[in-house]
């Protein structure tokens, strides 16, 4: 599904990811944990090249996005993308924030991008606010907005860049359950989180970053109780 | 002391037909003015530096001098160079229009600058290409943000058409001047000539800053 | 030259000689005082006449780009012109100061009405209007008209007729005794009055009007010495003021500047100073 | 076109003089605009009703009229009614401070209110009194933000200080006007002039991009 | 120490605290939970008058802060108070910050004040960050400070609004043990948090509030392991 190699990314002469090679496979529930500034943010982002790619390739479904001939566009089609503060589009309704890349991107007629829109906000549980605008929702809803927002694309791969951590407490469990659902049903999924209940209730693997390297990778149980790094256990001592 | 109270009543109707040209001239001006705007706005947020370039300097210039200059330069420079003149009423609306355009350019450009650079990232991660994000996402989101500017340029522009009194276009001030020429009145006169743009000013601002704040809260 | 109020009895009978009569006249009544006066003074002039205005210092309002009456001279700086140097000559020969500040026509005609200034010296016309309220010296510049000035080459306009004929564009000043004269007189004519005669000048060669009616020694100078031949004289000169000095009225000046006048008149002083501005010695001497 | 390369040469000694009263006006005017602006805009941001109400209508008024009305009605209108007269240059000043001063009053304001909210609260609970909060901590992050703004204003009441031309001032717009009216190569004077200020505006306006940026980082 | 009796509190119509009384002792340590708007953040501002108080007595030491004729600059100088934002001075290094407001208020020599903001960084652990401006120091640090700062007018009372949730999860510890040694010094401390560990191990006594009432006070185990009120149950359900 992914294969990301030899991953190079600076910033200037900033150098944020260093030499990251690693694979995801179709239905596996990804988490990257690490320190703040560790470049888990920023490997997400190569991943459907919202950064430019500096150096090594990243292959999603066999193709090459780092590539400057690939049509990028195409590609994120395939690649849902949920941000920390939401990004809804404010000038829009909920329902037209779902429908307003499958109306334009896929052609598709509007009443059938109504009802799938519809179908998906049903799903996370807030049909009954497609008519509202994004600014008299929670952070809760907007969240689940915005995933289903990049579900509407029907995406092969979800990418979540810490997707609960702008929530008030009581909010974050209605997205970590619309999250769950979505990994129950066989998606793809790249979660950057500090939700550590999430990785390892749902997480087939987790990454551990620190310093724009991949320090560690494995299943949760290795990474959390097990880890043999003394870096990954002096980041865990401190969050949990 | 010696006010003459009836002057105050004799120069409204000359005053009343220079508001006419005012506002006529500032709504036509700034008008062409927001066309110019829009496109040397767009062409200083290009990725081409040569675009770039050319509406930087536009943008510069134009704010960088008084705007008495740039009359002067256009009704008499220019005329004296290339043997060619124009109606005074003409220069008004270029004057106008080329001012305001290049105030107009930067509210455009910074409008668009102060959309969240999440809205950039959400519309190109849904697979929307640049234009496409620009027109669906960005566009209408920058616009609201550039509705005060805007209305703040009017206001400075209709203040601004009171200096093609110096070449006889026959504005509020110009009438103004006119009429305390014949009369000596300069108190009433100009006291008048205040009363009368702040009638349009006053009201205006207020006006603006009710919509800054309905869009405030929205 | 400025202001509306001076036009009413000159402009009909613009080229008549009977307003001169008139001045003449008041001159003479003058006069016989000034005689009386300067027999006194002529002795006395080391010890200062009376001493009452002699080391005192007055402020006189002028203009400061009315060329070539009262400017600003660009490569020095410093105020000039005819009026400038008769003034200084003037004082000079009384023996006071000057500290001069350069005003609009209409503010030094309202200041010296109310007194703040002690005297205006600014190509004033002498009217009876305005004698009603300020006192004028005896007139120092006669027969000051206004003529029509049009951009080099243009044909087409030869006299103010002409101007009419074609229902040409006129710029002048606001509020000068042109505009008035263009109002009251003509026509069909566009009249186009910028608040500057700099202004009126430059839309002339801009070619945004056809021609521009202003006192003559004004336009003069610029046709003539300035220009380059960019802009020239057509037609007659129209109406005739005399210029005066203005004061406010029974002002301590009126009679010691009135008596200096004559003086620099007599001794040569006057005439010196005319050709420096003018080209020539003033008619009749 | 009968361009006359000469006058580009001789307009610049009248330019140089120009300039020099435009400086001095601007500098001075400006500085005394500081002290009126910091007066009313700290009587804007009281809570007495009386005060405020003042500071607003001086601001108001200034802000809703064209800075030439306000020449005309200082230089021409008060003397014709209260019988004094003073020097342009003195109303050169006191225009331009006048001015400036209700402008600045906005930004004084603005600068206040844009120190968060989070500092008051922080000095307050602290046990400072309000005055104490407000010259310990509020005014000096104030002034920190009114930097940019206020070389903002600088730039402006320079170019203003053209229109003072209208009333004779010997300041760069009129020394240029003067020259155009008796040579009348009016492209080569206008244009001339238009440099000259963009002599003064565009570095200062490079400046001023610099010192906000760096104020920003910090 | 502070007696709180019939306190209410509205924002034009919108009645925040409703009919508030509780008493809290000296040397006690009071966690005040609650879902967002509930009304805490307001509480803890009405016990400086940092809110103006609407109806009701709050007593600190016996003095009724809500009278008009109170000098609360001098109460405030025994109320140490800690944000959420920190809200340190920006222009001014981490010893001023500490200093001005013992040198501004008790007319201290600035030698005493500098040796005892000296001392006081020390016990957050920041004596090495003294000249430092607030800017080059992360959440964490800037939290410290600000306890420091508060400190520094040997306040009676500390009180604290969410001081950990805006910080990275890994800086949050830190600022937890700062606030444990003070506990354990005695100092009486009202802190609005989310961090149940911390109340569970500080806390005295725990307040649920909700909707602006005080629903229910008691002892951490009570509160958390044994609460009877279903609104309780129901938060804690959401957050723990
Ligand atoms: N656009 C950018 N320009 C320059 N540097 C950047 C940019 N974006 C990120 N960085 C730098 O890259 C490094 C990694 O940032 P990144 O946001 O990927 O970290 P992160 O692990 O997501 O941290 P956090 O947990 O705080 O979100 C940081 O040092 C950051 O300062
Ligand atoms: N200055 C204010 N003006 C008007 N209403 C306010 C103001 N401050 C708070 N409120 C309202 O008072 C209520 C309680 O707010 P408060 O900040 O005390 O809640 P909280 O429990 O601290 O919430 P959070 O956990 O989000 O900080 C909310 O409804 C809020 O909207
Ligand atoms: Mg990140
Ligand atoms: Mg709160």
């Amino acid at each position: 599904m992914i294969k990301v190699k030899d991953l190079h990314k600076s910033f200037g002469k900033n150098e944020v990811l260093t030499d990251i090679t690693t694979e995801i496979d179709a239905q596996e529930v990804v988490c990257v944990i690490g320190p703040s500034g560790s470049g888990k943010s920023t490997f997400l982002r190569c991943l459907n090249r919202l950064e430019d790619i500096t150096l090594g390739e990243v292959l999603i479904d066999g193709v090459n996005i780092a590539d400057p001939k690939t049509d990028i566009n195409a590609i994120r089609q395939d690649v849902g993308m949920v941000f920390q503060h939401f990004n809804l589009f404010p000038h829009k309704t909920v329902r037209d924030n779902v429908m307003l890349a499958p109306h334009k991107l896929k052609g598709e007629s509007t009443r059938e991008v109504r009802d799938r829109s519809l179908n998906l906000l049903e799903k996370v549980g807030l049909a009954d606010k497609a008519d509202a605008y994004p600014s008299s929702l929670s952070g809760g809803q907007k969240q689940r907005v915005a995933i289903a927002r990049a579900l509407a694309m029907n995406p092969k791969v979800m990418l979540f860049d810490e997707p609960t951590s702008a929530l008030d407490p009581e909010l974050v469990g209605d997205v970590l359950a619309v999250m769950k659902d979505l990994a129950n049903e066989g998606m793809t999924m790249v979660v950057v989180t500090h939700e550590m209940g999430f990785a390892k209730e749902v997480g087939d693997r987790v990454f551990f970053m620190d310093e724009g390297r991949m320090v560690e990778e494995g299943t949760p149980t290795q990474v959390f109780d097990d880890t043999t790094h003394e870096r990954t256990r002096e980041f865990l001592s401190k969050i949990l | 002391m010696n006010l003459s109270p009836e002057a105050f009543v004799e120069v409204t109707p000359y005053l009343l037909t220079g508001l006419w040209y005012t506002l006529i001239i500032t709504i036509i001006g700034v008008l062409i003015g927001c066309v110019i705007g829009t496109i040397f706005g767009i062409m200083r947020l290009s990725t081409n530096w040569f675009i770039k370039t050319v509406a930087s300097i536009y943008v510069e210039v134009v704010r960088g001098t008084p705007l008495l200059a740039q009359i002067f330069f256009i009704h008499f420079g220019i005329p004296a160079l290339f043997n060619f003149n124009f109606d005074a009423l003409i220069t008004a609306f270029g004057v106008i229009a080329l001012n305001s355009g290049a105030y107009l350019a930067e509210i455009v450009r910074g409008g668009v600058q102060s959309v969240d650079k999440g809205q950039l990232e959400a519309g190109r991660s849904l697979g929307l290409n640049g234009r496409q994000t620009m027109r669906h996402i960005i566009w209408p989101q920058a616009v609201k943000i550039m509705i005060p500017p805007f209305g703040n340029q009017f206001i400075i522009s209709l203040k601004d058409t009171s200096l093609l009194s110096a070449i006889a276009v026959t504005e509020l001030m110009y009438q103004g001047q006119t009429y305390a020429s014949i009369t000596f009145a300069s108190f009433e006169t100009y006291l008048m000539v205040c009363v009368f743009y702040l009638l349009i000013t006053i009201p205006a601002s207020i006006l603006l800053r009710f919509t800054e704040r309905r869009l405030d809260h929205s | 030259a400025c202001g509306t109020d001076d036009t009413e009895g000159d402009a009909d009978d613009a080229d008549v000689n009977g307003d001169d009569t008139d001045d003449v006249e008041a001159e003479d009544e003058e006069g016989a005082d000034d005689e009386d006066e300067e027999a006194v003074e002529d002795d006395g002039d080391e010890n200062g006449g009376d001493g009452s205005v002699e080391g005192e210092t007055f402020t006189v309002a002028t203009d400061n780009n009315f060329v070539p009456f009262a400017f600003t001279d660009l490569e020095t700086d410093e105020l000039t012109g005819f009026d400038i140097e008769l003034m200084n000559a003037i004082a000079d020969e009384v023996g006071f100061e000057i500290d001069y500040e350069p005003v609009d026509f209409a503010a030094s005609l309202s200041g010296i009405q109310s007194g703040s200034y002690d005297a205006a010296i600014n190509a004033m016309s002498i009217t009876e209007e305005r004698e009603e309220t300020v006192d004028f010296s005896d007139p120092y510049y006669f027969d000051a008209g206004i003529i029509l000035a049009v951009a080099d080459g243009n044909d087409e306009i030869q006299s103010l007729e002409d101007a009419e004929e074609q229902g040409a564009t006129v710029s002048t000043r606001q509020g000068s005794t042109s505009q008035e004269y263009l109002e009251d007189n003509v026509d069909g004519i566009e009249i186009e009055a910028f608040p500057e005669i700099t202004e009126a000048y430059e839309a002339v060669i801009g070619g945004h009007v056809d021609a521009v009616l202003y006192d003559e020694p004004n336009v003069a100078y610029h046709t003539e010495d300035l220009a380059d031949g960019q802009m020239v004289t057509v037609g007659e000169t129209l109406l005739a003021d005399d210029y005066g000095i203005g004061m406010p009225q029974d002002h301590e000046l009126v009679e010691p500047v009135n008596e200096a006048l004559e003086t620099l008149k007599e001794n040569g002083t006057y005439d010196d100073i005319f050709e420096d501005y003018f080209g020539e010695r003033p008619e009749g001497t």
